[in-house]
């Protein structure tokens, strides 16, 4: 983090690091769109159960219920947007570090490491919902080698889950930084690099949520 | 110097070009696309006939204006000053826009035009052929007459005939160069083409090759298909349409091994029920097996002969001379032996293998491994010895005793066929016409 | 990262700092979004468990529109593009767009919105 | 040097060390731009010569009928790792290495955005490369065709370790080109000197900005697709499973929402080049260059949109195929627009035919073959005929080796007394156009015809009497010139280093920004940032121009004199890259090394972001 903004001459005065996290979610919207496209196009193209959104009995006779959890996903739905309402506190937090703080509310709001914290572990409960919704899969006859639909069920939210965990491990890279040195409007950029990448996982789960769990 | 040099950058196209017009007239060629023998094949020239004189004006033109600029424009010497600085000129640039934007529209609209005749469903009555690809074979079903056969296929002139096509295992593609395009036969997939061959065609044979990358045999998964006139397809398909010749049993409908999948663009003509003729025929095949021999095209006239095969025999391989094999023994050898696994011999109650070709008119063939060989005795006994030898990586298992198999990467010991038992299963084959 | 080459010009760059100035909106905007978010979700999921409305054609457009809604709340707010600098706006709407247009012309081509909309 | 300006405690131990001109060592560090360039370039060349000699051997198998030089299995191999070295390991990196040397000197900057994050990109690139190019010494190289196909690709069919290699490595590669494109993006938005506004940009540096887009949108498609056909090979999913009811034409879709845009990524920086060569050589500036920049991006945009006339013939339907169709054909516009604004730059100029502008010239002439056949396969029925015959094969190799590798030799050639401060051999060079213009024509032309012939492609050997002889004959022969010719160029550009004529920083009189700086370029590259007024400062600057040239011109001074500021000297990108292969290599081994690999990868990519990047100022 040696190299702060305001040092370097940038022909539109915008940081380089900033371009560059826009482009890189640029691409990732063609990665994810990949991902689901696929899962789309498998959809009810399985030979075998279990479904999302059907039961199915098998030759055999066993009987297997609709895999989907929506009540579950729901609730890490919601607590993936809670966690970016905390992230943009975060945020703002850094950015007015210097601010004098007279109420305890303001003092609350200010604090940049509990809105980091905060997030990471918003993103951490969303992981452990995934977690929670993967064995519980598995133990409904659901692997990612059962059929079309766990095969690309399981690698496109495998593929976001990734992400939220490599967000994960950045949030707390910073709050490491937050308690070594403290964050300040110095650093405003590297926590809002993180944050737009946090927010775009965030809206990623948004598509995956209706597209995937929630359309029939 | 830059002159002759600019003439000797033309030398490699202009004989490239002489050789065209060569490659203009046919016979010579027995693979060209340049004249084709079917309604389909025609459409599809006419439009390369357009891009091709298209294609040939643009390229004159940007070429003549290329060289042009650079001969009158070259640097002299007395260049010392510099030339006038132009940036670019409106009117220009539109009009080198427009061009080929027209151009374009030339071949675009009779494009489109062709695209939705040609993919539109095949007329009603057409004959339906379902090819089913395999590494690296083909099998040809006529459902219309329950026949079940491979690697060649016996087509009418002037009937249209319906390709239903998918594959076993990877995609293969589906193209007779002189009859019509390709088209692609995919596992879990349902593809069509057809086209109706020229009424003025002879009874006469094409080349049919495996044009989608499909593993190591690719280069040596071909076919031969046979326009006859209807008369000698009638009689092609009563003599399909009897049980194996040797050894003659009421004949039981061929095994269909798969069925195929219900493609959302399917677009043929349901396949007509079997025809009376048809049920009767294998009703009372027993007489018709008496009857005289049915007609397969001659194999000594001179169209056949660019469909031979050539390739030679692998080095290190060689039979016993001299042996003369019995087709009564060659039977009970073939009915025990590994054979009948994948094989079907309609007629042979042993026999119902599905994986490999069907046998059951074998003698009648004019090639084997896929058009790999010409179908003679001194080919058919090498290939039943070691045909993983003859073809890489082919399915079929080494079965010569003490033959090396070169997949397995050892000898063939256990089992393995001496070279006798091989020359009886020769000889049964063979007189299966 | 850290990995941010720097030119020694330091007096070129003040002059350009204001393009990294941004006016974000406070805890009152944040907040109001999130309750907006919350809504919508609380709506998608409840329009799931009304059968007769899964049932109709306004079903899955409805539902897309929603999610379509929360997308550009979260990236237009939190991500601040609204209020940001307008390259990365291009640099975000553009390869969004070829994405989009890429999902839905794989759609047709797999047969899926033909049933719906494309030609038979 | 950079060192003495930086705090004690901040330098790298051995800094002073790295920061030595020469040796091998200040290589292996070196995050400099100009350096990370030469790098690719020799890298990229050495694999072109394996690409070419694989090619040879194809040639020579099939130089007449039923050859026996290889056996089957071989053959596959040969024609997979020719097309996927030349595509992924020759061409694509041959145009890094163009924009690494030439995009921050074009457009007045010290250095790319990320340097290290350069230098991480090229040793991928390289690790990458060998992982997948090492296979084919002993017979196990990928042989799936440089598309390869599902399922032919999946474990049912290809149980062995071939196709691992295939997937695991364009995976690898894939790291290397994101990465780059990032970096490049950024630079181009962002280190612009003063002045430099986008429609003042050199047209090579514009191209290459274009083409940054397409990697940036079209590699994570691949990605994708390959970590499907990743997890069939080695976690037993499903997606190109036939047998789990499959469709064998989602890897075709995705690969080729990929592959086409690829294409254009693999000639649009020639075209760039091209850009640069015909103008300086014509004493002209570019004739159209809003038109150019215009005509590029609507190619990259079209390009996006054309990907399933690759799949004419596995049955999409009518509507689908014209719309394909259509999109295809006009794409020939913006690129017919762009051949005629060539011809309209000579045009009334003074055309100079030195090696370059042969080259240049030659690509014109080439790639306009290709472009018409190409339009030929446009035509849905028509292709019917010609997809995957020889046709095809003659089609992708005029565009490809008649465009970018033209397109490339010119470039070396013209920018080589940049690189080196020394000049090729002109004699040697137009030799070696010569042999390489008649033996391109006379390898390729042929195939026109064997392909209209009924010659698939791919086919390890053909039957004799099928009317195919003489047309493979002829190619083969053109192949063996080929060689004869690229060893010349081989000799010519080594020998060049060092014996060469002295350049000076302007030996073509060229007009834009990298010709006003010294040859070789000093490691800081502009004494002081140059103010640009016009696209071609040196032909229509007004005194601002000349000044910053004037500055910059001045040769001998070190950046320590000048108190530039250089980043370190660092192996840590290196050592990210090499655990990262060695992780991957894992999927192969054991999953010990899998978790060794990542865990040095974690470690050093930590220490390389907390690490800063250059002295502090004062
Ligand atoms: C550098 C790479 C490159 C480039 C630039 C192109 C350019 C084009 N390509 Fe090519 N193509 C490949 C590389 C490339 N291609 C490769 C590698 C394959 C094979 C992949 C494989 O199967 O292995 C392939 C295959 C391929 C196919 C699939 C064929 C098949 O497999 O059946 C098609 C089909 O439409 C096609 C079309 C085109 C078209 C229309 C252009 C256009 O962009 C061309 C435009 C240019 C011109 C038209 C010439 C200049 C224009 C004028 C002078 C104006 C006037 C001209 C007219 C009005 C016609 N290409
Ligand atoms: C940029 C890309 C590129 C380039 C430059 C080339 C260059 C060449 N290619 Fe090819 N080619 C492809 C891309 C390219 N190719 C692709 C994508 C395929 C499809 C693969 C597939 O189907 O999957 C293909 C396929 C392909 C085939 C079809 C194979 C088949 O379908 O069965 C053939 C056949 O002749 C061929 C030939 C050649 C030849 C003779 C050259 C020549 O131009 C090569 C010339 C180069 C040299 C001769 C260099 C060697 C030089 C020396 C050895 C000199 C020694 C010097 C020193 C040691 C210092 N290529
Ligand atoms: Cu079957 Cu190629
Ligand atoms: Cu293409």
């Amino acid at each position: 983090m040696s190299a702060p903004a305001a040092h370097h001459y940038t022909t539109t005065g915008l940081d380089s690091r900033k371009i560059a996290i826009w482009a890189f979610i640029g691409s990732e919207c063609m990665l994810f769109v990949s991902l689901i496209s696929t899962y789309l196009i498998y959809k009810g193209r399985s030979v075998v159960g279990p479904f999302p959104h059907e039961e199915w009995v098998s030759p055999t006779g066993e009987h297997f219920k609709a895999i989907l959890n929506i009540p579950i996903t729901s609730a890490s739905t919601f607590v993936l947007l809670m966690s970016s309402l905390f992230m943009v506190l975060a945020l703002a937090a850094v950015q007015n570090k210097n601010v004098p703080k007279t109420t305890t509310g303001q003092r609350i709001l200010g604090s940049s490491r509990l809105w980091l914290l905060a997030t990471a572990i918003a993103g951490t409960i969303f992981l452990g919902f995934q977690a929670f919704e993967f064995t519980s899969f598995v133990h409904e006859g659901l692997s990612i080698r059962t059929n079309l639909f766990g095969s690309s069920f399981f690698t496109l939210t495998g593929f976001h889950g990734a992400h939220v965990t490599a967000g994960v491990i950045w949030l707390l890279t910073l709050l490491a930084i937050d308690y070594r040195r403290g964050l300040g409007p110095n650093d405003a950029l590297i926590v809002d690099i993180a944050a737009l990448y946090w927010h775009f996982v965030d809206v990623v789960w948004i598509a995956i949520f209706t597209l995937i769990y929630l359309i029939k | 110097m830059k002159g002759k040099a600019r003439l000797r950058q033309l030398a490699p196209l202009g004989i490239s070009i002489a050789l065209l017009t060569l490659a203009a007239c046919a016979d010579s060629y027995p693979n060209t696309t340049f004249d084709p023998h079917s309604d389909l094949g025609r459409a599809i020239d006419s439009i390369w006939d357009r891009l091709l004189i298209l294609g040939t004006i643009v390229f004159v033109l940007v070429e003549a204006a290329l060289l042009y600029v650079v001969f009158r424009y070259r640097r002299r010497p007395d260049d010392t000053s510099k030339p006038p600085q132009t940036h670019g000129n409106a009117v220009l640039e539109i009009i080198w826009t427009i061009i080929p934007a027209v151009i374009l529209l030339f071949i675009a609209v009779p494009t489109v035009r062709t695209i939705f005749k040609t993919q539109a469903k095949a007329v009603a009555g057409a004959l339906e052929i379902q090819v089913i690809g395999h590494q690296w074979w083909w099998e040809f079903r006529y459902p219309e007459y329950n026949i079940v056969t491979a690697n060649e296929i016996y087509i009418p002139t002037g009937r249209t005939v319906n390709f239903k096509m998918t594959s076993q295992d990877v995609i293969h593609s589906f193209w007779i160069p002189q009859l019509a395009g390709k088209r692609d036969v995919i596992a879990n997939r349902t593809n069509y083409i057809w086209f109706t061959p020229d009424t003025t065609l002879g009874a006469s044979v094409w080349n049919g090759f495996c044009t989608e990358y499909c593993g190591a045999s690719h280069a040596k998964m071909r076919f031969r298909v046979f326009t006859v006139k209807p008369d000698q397809f009638a009689s092609w398909v009563a003599g399909q349409q009897r049980p194996a010749a040797f050894g003659a049993q009421p004949n039981a409908p061929p095994p269909m091994l798969m069925a195929f999948p219900g493609a959302k663009n399917d677009r043929a003509a349901p396949a007509p029920p079997p025809n009376p003729a048809a049920t009767a025929a294998s009703a009372a095949n027993a007489t018709l097996a008496s009857a005289g021999p049915a007609y397969t095209f001659p194999q000594n006239q001179a169209e056949f002969d660019y469909a031979k095969p050539h390739t030679p025999i692998p080095a290190g391989l060689k039979f016993t001379p001299g042996l003369t094999g019995n087709a009564a023994r060659g039977q009970q050898v073939y009915s025990s032996a590994a054979c009948i696994g994948c094989h079907t011999i309609t007629g042979n109650p042993m026999s119902m293998g599905v994986t490999a070709p069907n046998l059951t008119h074998f003698g009648s063939r004019a090639t084997i491994g896929a058009g790999t060989f010409p179908n003679t005795p001194a080919y058919l006994a090498l290939w039943i010895k070691n045909a993983r030898a003859m073809k890489p990586g082919v399915l079929m298992p080494t079965l010569g005793k003490d033959e090396y198999d070169p997949q397995l990467k050892q000898k063939v010991t256990t089992g393995g066929l001496d070279d006798q038992q091989i020359a009886d299963i020769v000889a049964y084959l063979t007189s299966l016409k | 990262m850290a990995d941010h080459h720097s030119h020694s010009e330091a007096h070129g760059a003040d002059a350009h700092v204001s393009g990294e100035v941004q006016h974000h909106p406070g805890w009152s905007t944040y907040w109001k979004v999130a309750l907006i978010l919350t809504l919508i979700t609380v709506a998608e999921v409840w329009a799931y468990y009304i059968p007769s409305f899964v049932a109709s054609r306004a079903f899955v457009p409805s539902l897309l529109i929603m999610s379509a809604l929360k997308f550009f709340i979260v990236v237009a707010f939190y991500m601040h593009l609204k209020y940001d600098h307008k390259l990365f706006r291009a640099l975000f709407t553009g390869p969004l767009f070829i994405a989009a247009s890429t999902l839905i012309a794989l759609l047709f081509l797999f047969g899926h919105l033909v049933a719906k909309f494309g030609p038979g | 040097m950079a060192t003495t300006a930086a705090p004690a405690h901040l330098a790298p131990k051995s800094a002073a060390a790295y920061d030595e001109h020469s040796g091998i060592w200040s290589w292996i560090a070196t995050v400099d731009h100009k350096r990370i360039g030469l790098l690719y370039l020799f890298t990229a060349l050495g694999f072109f010569i394996v690409g070419g000699l694989e090619a040879v051997i194809i040639r020579a198998q099939l130089q007449g009928p039923n050859g026996t030089i290889v056996s089957a299995e071989m053959y596959n191999q040969l024609f997979t790792m020719h097309g996927t070295t030349m595509i992924f390991l020759a061409v694509m990196p041959l145009s890094a290495a163009f924009f690494n040397f030439l995009i921050p000197l074009q457009i007045g900057a010290r250095d790319v955005a990320f340097p290290r994050l350069n230098a991480f990109s090229y040793w991928v690139y390289l690790f990458g490369g060998l992982f997948i190019t090492l296979p084919i010494f002993f017979k196990v190289a990928p042989n799936g065709g440089w598309f390869g196909y599902t399922p032919l690709t999946t474990p049912a069919f290809s149980p062995q370790v071939n196709i691992d290699f295939w997937v695991i490595g364009l995976q690898i590669l894939g790291v290397s080109s994101l990465a780059a494109a990032f970096n490049f993006i950024t630079t181009i938005i962002n280190l612009r000197a003063p002045g430099m506004s986008l429609m003042r940009m050199p047209m090579f540096t514009w191209m290459s900005f274009v083409v940054q887009f397409m990697l940036v949108l079209a590699f994570p498609v691949i990605t994708i697709a390959l970590v499907f056909l990743l997890f069939d090979r080695f976690f037993g999913t499903q997606f190109y499973e036939i047998a789990a009811g499959a469709d064998p034409l989602l890897w075709q879709h995705l690969f080729w929402i990929f592959g086409h845009p690829e294409v254009y990524i693999l000639i649009l920086p020639a075209f760039g080049l091209v850009s640069e060569i015909i103008p300086a050589n014509s004493r002209k500036p570019l004739f159209g260059y809003p038109v150019m920049v215009y005509s590029g991006i609507l190619i990259a945009l079209l390009g996006f949109g054309v990907w399933a006339h690759h799949m004419f013939a596995v049955g999409m339907g009518p509507i689908a195929d014209s719309v394909f169709a259509l999109a295809t054909m006009l794409i020939g516009i913006p690129t017919g627009v762009k051949i005629f604004n060539w011809i309209g730059t000579m045009a009334q100029g003074q055309v100079k035919f030195t090696t370059a502008m042969l080259f240049a010239i030659g690509l014109v002439a080439l790639f306009t073959i290709g472009g018409i056949s190409g339009v030929m396969h446009s035509s849905p029925p028509a292709d019917l005929q010609q997809t995957d015959t020889y046709f095809i094969v003659a089609h992708f190799h005029y565009v490809l080796f008649g465009g970018s590798i033209m397109g490339i030799f010119g470039g070396i050639y013209h920018y080589f007394p940049k690189m080196t401060g020394r000049l090729m051999n002109e004699r040697m060079g137009k030799v070696h156009f010569w042999l390489n213009f008649i033996g391109m024509n006379l390898t390729f032309f042929p195939m026109h015809f064997s392909g209209m012939l009924g010659m698939p492609r791919r086919i390890y050997t053909y039957d004799s009497g099928q009317g195919w002889d003489t047309f493979n004959l002829m190619s083969s022969v053109g192949a063996y010139l080929l060689v004869v010719s690229t060893a010349i160029f081989a000799y010519n550009f080594l020998r060049s280093r060092k014996n060469g004529e002295i350049a000076g920083s302007n030996p073509w009189d060229a007009g834009t920004l990298e010709w006003t700086i010294p040859s070789p370029v000093p490691e800081y590259n502009f004494a002081a940032l140059p103010n640009v007024t016009s696209r071609y400062p040196l032909w229509e600057g007004n005194e601002v121009d000349a000044e910053s040239a004037r500055i910059n011109s001045q040769e001998g001074k070190t950046a320590a004199e000048l108190g530039i500021v250089l980043p370190y000297s660092t192996i840590k990108p290196m050592i990210v890259a090499f655990s990262m292969v060695v992780m991957f290599t894992g999927l192969l081994t054991s999953k010990a090394v899998l978790f060794i690999g990542a865990a040095i990868m974690v470690i050093a990519l930590y220490s390389w972001l907390l690490a800063p990047l250059e002295p502090e100022h004062h």
